[in-house]
């Protein structure tokens, strides 16, 4: 194995280790908590090296590959493009400093265990997603983030209040509006999973077409199984149907309700998980298989016009969904009462504004300046939203509420914590010249090229939603009056600064935004035409350069600066506080706002359409089970395709199996089975023996160590 | 039971002793038929012990149930076989120390028990019946229902087929 | 509307009345019929699908009731957790009893056949709500003879003779051992109410656990858990594997009755760490030692034997995870769901073997090699079932295993976790050798080709899809919906 | 006066001598028998440990005469393999049952 391979390999495989050591090692207490979170400092250094591999060696690609199922052509392997590797270095980077202040933020914590161990198991699953080499690695690393969220959001599933999301008491349409952890976990599964079903079928309808789970060699192979899909009018509902998961994962509308309720998650796991990486994972995916899909249209182009039509209109559907998403959350985010919650919603907005611009990607002369804004935005995001959910973790820390309502007035008492949240929040309204502007402007200008006039309306509108709610977070939490709460708290002297193990990491992520927004128009064009220097099924090497519409800066800016100005004016000016008051006290206006807070009662149709389903099925189910189920199902369908399935993979049965698995791996294990193997004689008596034998070594065992 | 102190001493011990020397002579005995009558005392003396702890009505259902119907079927069975030489089973020893250990282990374990004398008033007959009619109908009823599967099932499997 | 009390004893009538009716029809009959016994397997089925219905209103019933409830001058106690169980059983029993059809309609021992599971069923459901000693007794032993029996039921093949006579030789030893934890229970106690009679603290900590150490091993018999295990893999192993598809899938259900109701309430005055440790050994030692011989096993239905054994090591996991209340309820869902799992591999695929040795082929890897192409429907449910089993997503055996079972001792015990994860990459080996010959094999061409009208087929398949579909959304809300 | 403690002494001596006889004796009749005689064991243990207070007395009672019964039962059932065994082996010996191993 090479250098750069090595490097890939430890990647991915170190936080799995520190996952293992953070099972064997749990007695060690702190100790174990530390050597858990420099098991991500190692895997970040290597994700460092590996990216400067990537980046000046190698050709900017780097791939390893070991067989693991050979009969069905199922290996273990990375590839690492530039693509791949900027994505690992972002995200390994964030891991560790997350992990750094989750050794101060969950330091008290009874289960760190569990925590630590899914932590890093989700790290590991994580690096894997992005590096894998073929469909089905990617789909593990893919389940693995989905079950250690699961595991993380419901961390404190002994569900006290005090960890719930909603309020407690309030329904909507009859359905309660409150969600303790465990049941926020089981609603996170039950909605990506679902999702899944669809990226499983997907790849399911890959391998058969091509034989290969193999990532490039399905890139390579586009134009095949696309025409056979487009010649039968599948290549829509296959690549709808691919993209499920990837939607759901990123919480892109109507997938969106798992990721609000998320919030009951430990804070650390909601900045790592719930905004900087884990739901990226869709994005990541989008940005993988658009240069992908690309390609399949211009190769459709000519001899299947019908098909290059389909991939049209997924894009165009990709970039609506990421603008109604953007839209929509960003109109939640308005009235939420939560901290978190303001944070949650936000991230779904913003992974809208990323859809948005993958979508548009497609549509645009040049996919590679829809896939670059796609990325920024990313690279963006992730710092400075990062940032964000830290620094309310340490806020809500501060003052033990997590309603806005009980903040305010915490400039003076954590300045460092204010200075960090004031320049993120910044780069999230998209204030000249932070991170976040120049990633929102490239994604505005992709919506605008791609010519789906809506999507550039929401995208625009949704900026100064944005902006608003970034001011109304700032103002509400440190400036405003502060609440009975704080004033309280500063009677008692209990308001400070956070710990420095939980301030550093995001203050460390400000200051990047800051930094890499002041000179981005140096530094940007170099770093992006990097990223897209080699990236799969992506031809073209894109002419990258900073430039401002002033068309788009004329229509954004004036909404980024006017929703600032009206959130200042609404919250930090006695008139605009009468008219807040006078909001609340309209008929109609509070209604808007009770319609925004209950979230577009999407949540109550959703249980009043599956509760009812349900016992509509219940009714009317059994009828058809039978004759449907029963008679066409299995008697016909079922047969056919399960010995076509059986066809499909005996052409790849090499009967290699043996020498992989069961000679190398197992050969010690055998000896040893073969060996108890023999303990059985076929005789009661030593049955017997065995049986009395073991109850007085118990008995024994147990009376000794106990006396 | 209201023996003298001495007395029931007395009899305890010689019951003692002969249970313990009929058991050995169950597990040892060349022919089958002696292990089973062995077996018969041992069940005897184990009445003795019942009514000397209070349970007169127990004592008489093992005799009757037990060592009536349990151990006359045994013989009946026994009488139906040949009695073979049984060659020694290996490991024996190690067998007899196991057991050996489990025994001391449990006596160990349970030397608490040496300052407690048992109740030796019986159970009135009266309480008894409405226990197991009123309270432990169920469990009797499950009862009935097994011994009526062994009786039925204990055919199927002896029967000879055609 | 009938309440838990009617329906369980509108349950029992209906299970014992044809269970004591069948056995007098007798040989005379038969001989009068063509299709033999058939007709027999006709009405246990109907009788079973009432059964099902049944417990299935009983659990809904208590699930929305929300509360436990006496019953039986407090012998009994229903509870959703339990109720669940009895679905689980009724469900498995009914499978068996479809997929006997054709098989047991020849066999001289088909009316005991019916019979014995019809009344084992009633044993295992008494069993699943007792809440005295007493009746527990006796409805162990109502299950226990009738198994005993069940295994002997093909009498023309000796391997059913020999696991008879070993499983009832160990089993009565086994059963004394119990009687003797009674007896403790009940003299340092006084009473035989069991959720009185297990507080038993005060004590010596050495008596407690012995009595703990001699319950374990009485039910743990019949679990298979190591060193209590050595009757099992001749008897999952030798005898007619339909036979072992109603030892494995039901009757087990009844140690774990006995183990929920009488042992588990110790974990109070057993202390959490000792009571951890007993356990957790015990469960080390029985998946390692399950997992390790499979995997040297070249017969299918051995190798199922041994892997019943591991999975009873997984399950000890769940049961050391009540010591800790913080882990108390993760560890009773995952059992449930376990077993839910369990009980759907366990009975499809021996009801799969079944029809292979009544097709003509044996159950060695050598006689499933390419039966893939004949039998397409029954080896996907097959292979289906054995990935569920190894907890490959998004199966149920996932979700049970790795999601609940594994992880509810990690932050008390993550040896115990690491140790099973790294059980189940050993088990790995085992199960894909046998989707390997099935699919991946040359050969098998003259192997007969499966018939749709053939009920192995069909209950193989079924079970199949129960566990894509649980696992497709349905684990978590059974856990939640029936948890403790 | 006896204490419960030599009772419960009396019941583990026949216990263990009857799970000796269990283990190293071949013959399945003979096996049987030593069964009972573990049975007989510990349905004194039984007697003995519920004997230590009155309220536990009428328990006891009904316990053991299940006990009795649940005996009386396993040893029909096993009989009754014995004689099927008989019938197909012509022999009693349990060594001759090892055709499942390994």
């Amino acid at each position: 194995m090479e250098f750069a391979q090595t490097t890939a390999v430890v990647a991915w495989a170190l936080p799995y280790l520190g996952a293992l050591l953070s099972l064997a090692l749990s007695k060690l207490g702190r100790v174990r908590d530390y050597i858990a979170a420099s098991t991500l400092g190692l895997s970040a250094i290597s994700a460092t090296l590996l990216a400067r591999e990537v980046f000046s060696g190698h050709g900017g690609l780097v791939t390893w590959s070991v067989d693991w199922v050979p009969g069905m052509g199922v290996s273990l392997g990375v590839y690492v493009d530039t693509l791949s590797g900027a994505m690992a270095l972002i995200i390994a980077w964030l891991c560790f400093l997350i992990g750094v202040y989750s050794l101060e933020y969950m330091a008290h914590d009874p289960g760190r265990t569990r925590y630590w161990f899914f932590f890093d198991f989700f790290v590991g699953s994580m690096l894997l997603l992005v590096m894998a080499d073929n469909l089905l690695i990617m789909f593990l690393g893919w389940e693995g983030t989905g079950l250690a969220s699961y595991a993380l959001i419901g961390h404190w599933y002994t569900d006290e209040q005090g960890r719930w999301v909603g309020d407690p008491g309030r329904t909507a349409l009859g359905v309660p509006m409150w969600f303790p952890p465990s049941h926020s976990g089981l609603r996170a599964l039950t909605f990506t999973r679902l999702g899944d079903v669809g990226f499983l079928l997907g790849i399911g309808v890959l391998y058969s077409l091509t034989g290969t789970f193999s990532i490039p060699e399905i890139a390579h192979s586009s134009g095949t199984w696309a025409a056979w899909l487009a010649a039968r009018g599948l290549l829509l509902p296959f690549l709808l149907a691919f993209s499920l998961g990837a939607m759901a994962k990123s919480a892109q509308f109507p997938f969106h309700e798992w990721l609000v309720t998320a919030m009951t998650g430990p804070t650390s796991v909601s900045a790592l998980i719930h905004a900087a990486t884990m739901v990226k994972a869709g994005v990541y995916f989008l940005l993988r298989f658009a240069p992908i899909f690309k390609l399949a249209e211009h190769q459709l182009m000519h001899t299947l016009p019908a098909g290059a039509e389909a991939i049209h209109a997924y894009f165009t559907f990709i970039t609506l969904i990421g603008a109604f998403t953007a839209f929509f959350m960003a109109t939640q985010a308005l009235v939420a009462r939560e901290l978190k919650l303001i944070l949650a919603f936000s991230t779904a907005s913003q992974l809208g504004y990323m859809f948005m611009a993958l979508g548009s990607a497609g549509l645009m002369e040049e996919l590679a300046n829809g896939i670059l804004a796609g990325f920024s935005h990313f690279m963006s995001h992730a710092i400075f939203k990062a940032a964000l959910f830290l620094g309310a973790g340490a806020i809500i820390h501060a003052v033990h509420s997590k309603y806005v309502d009980d903040m305010g007035g915490l400039a003076g008492h954590m300045r460092y914590t204010f200075a960090a949240m004031l320049v993120t929040a910044l780069s999230l309204a998209g204030v000249p010249p932070l991170m976040g502007f120049w990633s929102k402007d490239s994604v505005v200008e992709a919506a605008y090229e791609s010519g789906v006039g809506l999507a550039f309306a929401l995208g625009v509108v949704t900026a100064g939603l944005t902006a608003f709610y970034s001011t109304r977070l700032v103002l509400r939490t440190f400036f405003y009056e502060g609440s009975e709460n704080v004033r309280h708290l500063e009677a008692e002297h209990r308001l400070h600064e956070a710990h420095p193990l939980m301030l550093a990491p995001y203050f460390l992520l400000a200051v990047a935004t800051l930094l890499l927004g002041l000179t981005w128009p140096a530094v940007g064009p170099e770093i992006l035409s990097k990223v897209a220097s080699n990236v799969l099924a992506l031809e073209e090497a894109p002419h990258v350069e900073v430039h401002l519409n002033p068309f788009l800066l004329g229509v954004s800016l004036p909404l980024v600066f006017g929703g600032i100005g009206i959130g200042w004016f609404a919250y930090q000016t006695s008139s605009g506080r009468r008219l807040l008051v006078a909001i609340r006290q309209s008929e109609p206006l509070s209604a808007i706002q009770d319609f925004l807070y209950d979230r577009w009662y999407i949540n109550s149709i959703y249980y009043r359409v599956i509760v009812g389903g349900f016992a509509w099925l219940s009714r009317n189910g059994f009828r058809w089970f039978d004759s449907l189920v029963i008679d066409g199902f299995y008697h016909r369908l079922l047969p056919q395709s399960t010995w076509e399935a059986s066809a499909i993979g005996w052409r790849f049965e090499k009967g290699v199996v043996d020498r992989g698995y069961h000679e190398r791996l197992v050969s010690a294990v055998l000896g040893v089975g073969r060996t108890l193997r023999r303990s059985q004689t076929g005789l009661i008596n030593h049955y017997l023996l065995m049986f009395f034998a073991g109850l007085a070594a118990l008995i024994l065992a147990f009376l000794v160590w106990v006396v | 039971m209201s023996l003298p102190i001495d007395l029931t001493s007395l009899v305890f011990f010689a019951t003692s002793a002969l249970a313990v020397a009929s058991a050995i002579l169950v597990v040892s005995h060349r022919s089958l038929v002696y292990a089973a009558f062995f077996l018969d005392v041992l069940g005897t003396a184990n009445a003795v012990f019942f009514a000397l702890l209070g349970y007169p009505l127990v004592a008489v259902f093992q005799l009757t149930v037990y060592v009536g119907s349990a151990v006359t079927f045994i013989l009946f069975s026994v009488v139906m076989f040949k009695d073979v030489p049984e060659p020694p089973v290996p490991l024996k020893e190690f067998a007899a120390v196991t057991i050996a250990l489990i025994a001391a282990a449990l006596l160990v374990t349970f030397h608490s028990f040496s300052g407690i004398f048992p109740q030796t008033q019986a159970v009135e007959m009266e309480e008894l019946t409405r226990l197991v009619v009123d309270k432990y109908w169920f469990a009797l009823l499950l009862s009935i229902l097994s011994m009526a599967t062994t009786l039925i099932e204990a055919i199927t499997l002896a029967r000879r087929e055609v | 509307m009938l309440g838990p009390i009617e329906i369980f004893e509108a349950l029992m009538f209906l299970l014992v009345t044809p269970g004591l009716l069948i056995p007098l029809v007798d040989r005379g009959m038969r001989e009068e019929r063509s299709g033999g016994y058939g007709f027999l397997g006709y009405l246990g089925v109907a009788v079973l699908v009432a059964a099902l219905i049944l417990t299935l209103t009983l659990a809904l019933e208590l699930s929305s009731l929300g509360q436990r409830v006496f019953a039986f001058e407090d012998t009994l106690l229903f509870d959703r957790y339990s109720a669940y169980l009895g679905v689980l059983v009724s469900l498995g029993t009914l499978l068996v009893a479809v997929a006997s059809i054709p098989e047991v309609k020849g066999w001289s021992t088909a009316p005991s056949f019916y019979s014995l599971i019809l009344l084992t069923l009633a044993g295992v459901l008494a069993m699943l709500f007792v809440s005295d000693m007493a009746t527990l007794l006796s409805a162990w032993t109502l299950v226990a003879v009738a198994s005993y029996v069940v295994v002997g039921l093909k009498k023309d093949d000796p391997r059913s003779l020999e696991g008879a006579a070993k499983y009832g030789l160990m089993g009565a030893a086994s059963s004394s051992l119990m009687v003797l934890g009674i007896a403790v229970l009940v003299g340092l106690t006084g009473t035989s109410f069991l959720p009185e009679s297990i507080r038993i603290s005060g004590f010596q900590m050495s008596l407690i656990l012995v009595t703990l150490i001699v319950l374990v091993a009485s039910f743990g018999f019949k679990l298979g858990i190591f060193p209590f295990h050595a009757w099992l893999p001749d008897v999952y192993g030798g005898v007619h594997p339909l036979l072992v598809s109603y030892i494995a899938g039901v009757v087990k259900m009844a140690a774990i009755a006995g183990i929920l109701r009488m042992v588990l309430p110790l974990v109070a005055s057993t202390g959490p760490q000792n009571w951890l440790h007993v356990l957790g050994l015990l469960a080390v030692l029985t998946m390692t030692y399950g997992n390790m011989v499979a995997l040297v096993q070249k017969n299918v239905q051995r190798m199922m034997a041994y892997s019943s054994i591991a999975h009873a090591g997984y399950l000890l996991v769940g049961f050391a995870a009540v010591a800790d209340p913080l882990s108390r309820v993760t560890g009773l869902q995952g059992v449930v769901l376990h077993l839910t799992t369990y009980v759907l591999a366990k009975v499809g695929v021996f009801v799969g073997l079944a029809y292979l040795i009544r097709r003509g082929l044996g159950t060695t890897l050598e006689d499933m090699r390419g039966i893939g192409r004949r039998m397409p429907a029954l080896s996907l449910g097959i292979a289906v079932l054995l990935l569920s089993l190894m907890g490959m997503p998004p199966l149920l055996g996932f979700w049970s295993k790795f999601t609940y079972l594994f992880l509810s001792v990690v932050d008390t015990a993550p040896w115990l976790t690491l140790i099973a994860i790294l059980n189940s990459g050993i088990s790995v080996g085992y199960y894909a050798q046998v989707i390997r010959y099935m699919f991946f094999k040359e050969g098998g061409g003259e192997a007969p080709a499966e018939r749709a009208s053939d009920p192995e087929v069909a209950v193989v398949v079924l079970t199949a899809i129960l566990s894509v579909v649980l696992g497709l959304g349905l684990a978590q809300p059974i856990a939640e919906a029936f948890g403790p | 006066m006896p204490t419960v403690y030599w009772y419960l002494s009396v019941s583990f001596v026949l216990a263990a001598i009857g799970l000796y006889g269990l283990v190293a004796k071949r013959n399945l009749i003979r096996m049987l028998i030593s069964v009972e005689l573990v049975f007989n064991g510990a349905l004194l243990a039984l007697l003995s440990f519920s004997s230590t207070s009155a309220a536990s007395k009428p328990t006891g009672v009904v316990l053991a005469l299940l006990a009795i019964s649940l005996a009386a039962a396993e040893v029909g059932v096993v009989v009754s393999i014995a004689i099927l065994m008989f019938r197909v082996k012509r022999s009693l010996d349990v060594f001759e049952l090892t055709e499942s191993r390994g």
